[in-house]
């Protein structure tokens, strides 16, 4: 492309550099920094971000609606076949580079109030740096097998940032459990892997993007690629991590459970739409419905603030999962995009609200658990910055016109209503799930902002609260703004802005009537939210446990695996050692055996000779017993015996 | 049957009932005295053969001489011990085993032997038996005669020098 | 041009173990001192020998005299030589082993009961293990393979853990029966192998190079390619193959001939721990590429699926058992058979990837195993005590340590940026590709490998839950003073293994230039020399 | 007159009494005893050989000649048993096993 080699300047190269290596720079400094100068971590680290994520911004003004920057070094061969290691910088990469950069600059700056005085800090910001590292490998991989490195490693990030509590058992139980059911997500991204790189012989996405004819197992491949989306999006069935996931920083929560790290998956489904063939996409649209209208369910039940955010967060994944099933990664895009800033300040909103609370209680000297909000209520008054902040960001989640969020939806339930096609298939099915799924984000929004900001104060009501510091407000502040429909466009009713347009060139894709419908969907569903459930609090265990899916999987995964690491011990021990050890005695055995007929029978025979010798030696000696009488008999013997011999 | 045979008879079942004692007998003096008693009547057979200097030899050296050697022997070894000089027995089985066989044998050979011709088994009686055995004395036998004299002496000095040579050592 | 870098590798610690005999037990620093000595001086040796290098070349570096020449009648010549030489198979091993020998010296310091003869062994030992992964004459190999065993058995049997005698008879017996398996193959090939040198004589090699070519053997001989006797059901060759195989699997091991291994680890003292692990399982995958495939193509290709299933057998068994292991030792040594089980099946694939592979996993693993049991060697050093369960919260008060553990544990999972996930990749893509290229083995057996990969996920993540987050809490009887961070010395030996394991994870290139020219002629050459092969069952 | 086989079955006799004595009697005097018996015997013989040939001399001269080596005999028998019973404090012949093997 000889176009990318005159529009793209050294100083963007350095820039590009200089994006993804300072996370990287961050994590280094982070890590070596001592213990005693940690409050060094709090300048440095977003200090670093911010040069990142104003080289973001450059990046992404030179890349957009441009023809896409390549760059590969040669990493290493396979087999003769040489892998490279190199930059795809399209369209969608520089959207996801600035999203991540923005957004991770943010949780940076807002850590360093929200994580003060944490004995882990040097710890935290080294791995919040070194996530952000690998998320821009991840956008940036221009090969599914260094994608796939930088899969695993914010899967790793995300291990670390989730434990960061180490001392909390739930957190190294949540930890260890979002790994492991991302390894099982990776584990199908890597016979993926095996599969393309077996047909095609490439990982690069360029030339696969190249591969015109479809080629063999390919729809298997890209349901395995789709594996990896499963674990690292939280799609059904492998969505259980997320929820417990919170049990890390709320700032990771935002920046790695909800804006980012789970929405490579889609990411990935976008980067590679083109090798996902038809009867691929209908699985990954029944999956990303299901698992939308799954966690949607559950999140209207949820007690934990955390908890809702996060099936919330599962729930609009699933809806953008199913866009992209519906063909449209475009519009998956423009949610992912909107979702990250409104859901990223959701957390973040989250997160004051924790962290002033516990502060006040530790003033207070008084405990509960403040991230239920059974125990919250009123915290108008006393949070009126984050009850304004949290609101905006709840009416873009909910989809409440005017805000980021209704457009994006609108972009995907037009994306559905296209797909679905004219006649009456199980995709009207799809459809109307959708519908539900938002009809639904706007009750548990509307339930969780009610229940937490309007009616009286409860057991907050003694606490000393106070609005947090600056440093926290502003990048809540700066994403609730990003919140409103002018990040779409100017026409707050159609998403077909300067953002979908790129992404999707067709163009003329809105459908005006399913915004209208949207829109009064979304009045409805909250005047049905204040009417119903303004006062009442649903309980349900089904869905308060997601289902039972955890309970499902300790039965039928679990515990079946451990009882058979357990046998495979016991058979170790007691069949192959035992085995073993009944050979060894046997031969042991035998050995005696052999030992018993050495020295019965061989020895025996040579003993046996001995003694006869020494027996007629003792004989004849007996002879010579100085027994001068003896000598007189045996003569006499034997000349009795001569006399026989001689004369008969 | 006249009475001489009777009388040899007799001394024959002396001399034989004498030895069988002796091999029973566990008392040395009583052994001697029973020998002395099979050789008195050893020497009545030799008079009865007609060999009444071998009688009379037999009567003066063994019953007079070597049988009081021998009882002064048992009494002088008797007195050291101060006790009656008891024997034990050994190798009796296979003694009598070999005795009784050899004797078996003897006895076969002797019954299947014929040594004389029918009738020339009988003794006579030489007409000047000593006269002739004085004769031959000095005469056919007299240099064995005279070395058996040298014997004698050398037998009995050394005899002396072995028995009395304990003292001087003891001295 | 004569090259003496592969004997002054092998013979400078044998001289320095000579030299020892004659200082007196007392002078413990001495022995310490010279070991490292020689270590640094084999390492300097190594550098010189990797520069003189030439990656596309094959076999070279070689240095060949007559060792036995023995005329034996009518049966020919008896001749074995001392044919040693590094190739692309060979050169990351030895590499590896001067390293991780390095560092187990320095890992010994702390060993303080019967210093000389300790050292000593140590030094036959790392003689031995470079002779065996240089030595090109099968008769000078089999030397250097039983040569190891000794030292080991003692080493373990004296500086051992409590149940010392059982696990090194265990690990003498086993290894020793496949030595004899190993012997048996060896006299047959002997019988059966000619030199084509001397074309007037029949002269009997030993050299591996002639035996893996099928024009030199004798015709009608029991291993005669051509016409193999028929034994039982199967014909000689294969048979031949088969008992080679077993001999090497007990030493990689492979399931089920791998329970010496657990015991063995559990029992012997680290640094011993950290070379049983980190280079004499190696000998097994190493004797599998260098003898076992070479000589009886036929066979490997014969057996590929066999030897395919067995790897997948162990990953997943392997993976379960360590699961199910209490001990902490006990979970890396079962973590080892798993991983090995992907050298297994690497080579069974006979795609250049999967061969490079397991090569590639060869030396990966050895350094994080090196460095696992190093690590264990750290806690145990202090406490005495390798039950996961007696621990939990550590990394509140051993905060380096628990970093390095993490490295280690993510780097045996086979997390990307670590050696182990190139080395694995790069197996998982031969094996998967096999079938489609020279139809070897299932697709699925790579797929089902996968499940490898989670169940070391699941064992480690779930040590790491039990032994290092949560409350600080210690059980069983364990001071709670003696729980302390790491020392210069143990940052010594453990920084450098991790650097490695993030540099070969990172820039592998270096290592697979060397390693790919060997990868894909040995399969090419399997692959052409045992189709060409008629196999008469 | 009586026969010449008489004098052989009592002179047999008389030998195997004799030897009967030497085997099993412990004590060097009885041995001597049976010695002399086992001499007394073998005159006999002589003896009664010579009695079928009345002009011959010899047997009665052997016998005399027996009779007086006997003497000779006995004598320095008799001397060494003291010696012995002196020295060795027995005259058991079993006892004195100096020149044991």
């Amino acid at each position: 492309m000889p176009e990318t080699q005159t529009h793209y300047t050294t100083f963007f190269e350095v820039c590009l550099l200089l994006v993804v290596l300072l996370p990287l720079v961050s994590f280094v400094v982070s890590g070596r920094i001592p213990q005693r100068y940690s409050w060094v971590v709090t300048f440095t680290a977003p200090l670093f971000l911010l040069i990142s994520a104003i080289g973001a911004i450059y990046i992404f003004t030179a890349v957009w609606h441009h023809q896409p920057y390549i760059a590969r070094v040669n990493w290493f061969t396979i087999g003769g076949t040489l892998v490279s290691a190199g930059v795809y910088l399209n369209d969608i990469a520089a959207l996801m580079l600035l999203v991540v950069t923005f957004i991770s600059f943010l949780v940076h700056l807002y850590s360093t109030g929200y994580m003060a005085g944490d004995a882990g800090l040097t710890r935290y910001f080294a791995m919040l740096g070194f996530f952000t590292f690998s998320m821009l490998g991840i956008v940036l991989a221009d090969s599914l097998l260094l994608m796939f490195v930088f899969w695993e490693l914010v899967g790793f990030s995300s291990y670390m940032l989730i434990g960061h509590w180490t001392e909390k058992d739930e957190a190294a139980a949540a930890a260890k459990k979002a790994f492991l059911l991302n390894r099982i997500g990776d584990a199908g991204f890597l016979v993926g892997l095996m599969l393309i790189w077996a047909y095609t012989g490439t990982f690069d996405i360029v030339q696969l993007s190249d591969i015109n004819e479809v080629f063999s197992w390919q729809t298997a491949a890209s349901l395995c690629l789709f594996a990896g989306v499963i674990g690292k999006s939280a799609q059904f069935p492998l969505l259980t991590w997320l929820p417990d996931a919170m049990e890390g920083p709320t700032p990771v929560s935002a920046l790695i459970h909800a804006a980012t790290m789970v929405a490579a998956g889609v990411f990935l489904l976008a980067r590679v739409y083109f090798l996902f063939t038809p009867a691929a996409l209908d699985v990954i649209a029944g999956i990303g419905i299901l698992t939308a209208l799954m966690a949607a369910l559950s999140a209207l039940v949820q007690f934990d603030i955390k908890k809702i955010l996060a099936y919330s967060t599962i729930s609009q994944l699933g809806l953008m999962v199913a866009a992209i099933g519906a063909g449209a990664p475009a519009a998956a895009i423009l949610h992912l995009f909107t979702h990250a800033f409104f859901k990223a300040g959701l957390f973040l909103g989250a997160g004051i609200i924790i962290h002033v609370l516990h502060q006040a209680q530790q003033q207070a000297h008084e405990h509960f658990n403040v991230q239920d909000i059974r125990n919250l209520g009123g915290l108008r008054k006393k949070l009126p910055f984050t009850f304004c902040a949290f609101v905006i960001c709840g009416c873009a989640l909910a989809g409440i016109p005017f805000f980021s969020g209704f457009l994006s939806k609108d972009a995907i339930l037009t994306a559905i209503t296209h797909w679905k096609g004219d006649g009456f298939s199980w995709k009207w099915i799809v459809l109307a799930s959708a519908f539900i799924v938002s009809f639904l984000t706007v009750i548990y929004t509307f339930r969780m902002i009610w229940t937490v900001f309007m009616g009286e104060e409860k057991r907050t009501a003694s606490l000393p609260v106070v609005e947090p510091p600056v440093i926290m407000r502003g990048p809540v502040a700066i994403l609730a703004v990003c919140s409103v429909w002018l990040l779409v466009d100017i026409n707050p009713v159609n998403f077909e802005g300067w953002l979908f347009n790129t992404l999707h060139a067709d163009g003329n894709f809105h459908i005006g009537i399913i915004s209208i419908v949207s829109a009064l969907w979304v009045i409805l569903a909250v005047s049905v939210a204040y009417f119903m459930f303004r006062s009442k609090t649903i309980h349900d265990d089904l869905l308060l446990n997601n289902f039972y899916l955890d309970k499902l999987y300790f039965k039928i995964v679990e515990n079946p695996s451990w009882r058979l690491a357990v046998f495979t011990d016991y058979f170790d021990r007691r069949w192959i050692d035992g085995f073993i050890h009944a050979s060894a005695y046997a031969q042991v055995t035998v050995s005696h055996l052999v030992g018993w007929f050495d020295r019965a029978i061989v020895d025996g025979t040579v003993n046996g000779i001995a003694s006869l010798s020494r027996g007629v030696g003792n004989f004849t000696r007996s002879f010579q017993g100085g027994k001068i009488q003896s000598y007189i008999l045996w003569a006499i013997l034997a000349i009795i015996i001569f006399l026989i011999w001689i004369l008969f | 049957m006249n009475f001489v045979t009777i009388l040899f008879y007799f001394f024959e079942a002396v001399a034989a009932l004498a030895a069988l004692s002796l091999v029973l007998v566990r008392n040395v003096f009583y052994g001697a005295l029973i020998l002395v008693v099979c050789l008195l009547s050893l020497a009545a057979i030799y008079v009865l053969a007609f060999a009444e200097f071998v009688a009379v030899t037999q009567i003066l050296i063994y019953a007079g001489g070597i049988l009081v050697v021998i009882i002064f022997g048992v009494m002088l070894t008797a007195k050291i011990a101060g006790k009656p000089l008891v024997v034990k027995h050994t190798n009796v089985w296979g003694g009598t085993l070999a005795c009784v066989a050899l004797f078996t044998l003897l006895l076969y050979f002797l019954s299947s032997q014929k040594f004389f011709e029918d009738g020339k088994d009988k003794m006579q009686a030489a007409d000047t038996a000593i006269n002739t055995i004085g004769f031959g004395l000095m005469t056919e036998f007299v240099l064995p005669f005279e070395v058996a004299g040298i014997l004698l002496l050398a037998a009995l000095i050394g005899a002396a020098v072995i028995a009395s040579s304990i003292k001087s050592r003891n001295v | 041009m004569h090259h003496y870098y592969i004997s002054l590798l092998i013979f400078i610690p044998l001289l320095a173990a000579v030299a020892g005999l004659f200082v007196p037990a007392g002078a413990a620093k001495y022995f310490r001192y010279s070991t490292l000595f020689v270590n640094l001086l084999q390492c300097m040796v190594l550098i010189a020998m990797v520069m003189e290098y030439i990656p596309a070349q094959g076999m070279q570096l070689v240095e060949r005299k007559d060792w036995i020449t023995l005329n034996i009648g009518t049966w020919g010549i008896l001749k074995a030589e001392y044919f040693v030489g590094i190739d692309g198979l060979s050169l990351p091993l030895v590499a590896l082993s001067v390293f991780v020998l390095l560092i187990a010296t320095i890992s010994s310091w702390t060993i303080n009961k019967n210093v000389k003869g300790y050292f000593i062994l140590l030094l036959i030992l790392n003689a031995a293990i470079i002779g065996s992964f240089t030595a090109l004459d099968f008769l000078l190999f089999y030397l250097f393979f039983e040569f190891m065993l000794l030292p080991m058995f003692f080493l373990i049997a004296i500086w051992g853990g409590a149940r010392r005698e059982y696990a090194s008879i265990k690990f003498f017996l086993y290894t020793l029966l496949g030595s004899i398996f190993i012997l048996i193959v060896m006299i047959g090939l002997y019988i059966s192998v000619h030199d084509p040198n001397y074309s007037g004589q029949l002269v009997h090699s030993f050299s591996v190079l002639n035996m893996a070519d099928a024009s030199n053997f004798i015709s009608h001989t029991i291993l005669d390619p051509n016409n193999a006797w028929t034994i039982g059901p199967m014909n000689a060759r294969l048979w031949a193959f088969l008992l080679l195989f077993i001999g090497f699997a007990i030493k990689l091991p492979m399931v089920p001939v791998h329970t010496w291994l657990p015991d063995a680890h559990v029992e012997a003292p680290t640094p011993v721990s950290v070379i049983l692990a980190a280079l004499l399982l190696k000998i097994g995958g190493y004797g599998l590429a260098r003898i076992a495939f070479p000589i009886f193509p036929e066979a490997a290709i014969h057996f590929s699926t066999f030897i395919g299933i067995m790897g997948v057998i162990s990953i997943i068994y392997g993976g379960l058992n360590a699961m199910a292991s209490k001990d902490l030792k006990r979970l890396i040594a079962y973590s080892s058979v798993s991983h090995m089980g992907f050298v297994l099946l690497g080579f069974a694939s006979l795609t250049p990837e999967g061969v490079a592979g397991s090569v590639y996993q060869m030396f990966s693993h050895g350094i994080i195993s090196a460095m696992l049991f190093l690590l264990v060697g750290v806690l145990y050093d202090r406490t005495h005590d390798r039950t996961i369960v007696n621990y939990s919260g550590l990394s509140s008060k051993m905060k380096s340590y628990t970093a390095l553990v993490l490295v280690g544990f993510f780097a045996s999972m086979g997390l990307p940026a670590f050696s182990g996930f190139i080395a694995e990749i790069m197996i998982f893509l031969g094996a998967f590709k096999a079938n489609s290229v020279n139809g070897l083995l299932h697709e699925s057996l790579a797929i089902i490998a996968t499940l490898g990969l989670i169940l070391g996920a699941a064992y480690y993540l779930w040590t790491l839950q039990r032994m290092f987050f949560g409350p600080y809490d210690l059980k069983g009887n364990i001071a709670h003073d003696s729980i302390y961070d790491l020392t210069d010395r143990e940052y010594l030996m453990l920084v450098p293994l991790a650097i490695a394991v993030l540099f070969f994870g990172i820039f592998p290139q270096p290592m697979i230039n060397i390693i790919d020219p060997f990868a894909q002629n040995f399969s090419e050459f399997v692959l052409r020399a045992g189709k060409s092969l008629t196999l008469n069952p | 007159m009586v026969p010449v086989y008489h004098f052989l079955w009592l002179g047999a006799f008389l030998f195997c009494a004799g030897l009967m004595v030497i085997i099993t009697k412990r004590n060097a005097i009885m041995v001597l005893l049976g010695i002399e018996l086992m001499l007394n015997a073998s005159n006999l013989n002589l003896v009664a050989f010579n009695q079928l040939h009345p002009a011959h001399l010899s047997g009665q001269m052997f016998a005399l000649f027996v009779i007086i080596v006997a003497v000779c005999e006995a004598a320095v028998g008799l001397a060494i048993v003291l010696r012995v019973y002196q020295h060795y404090q027995t005259s058991v012949p079993d006892e004195v096993t100096d020149l044991k093997d």
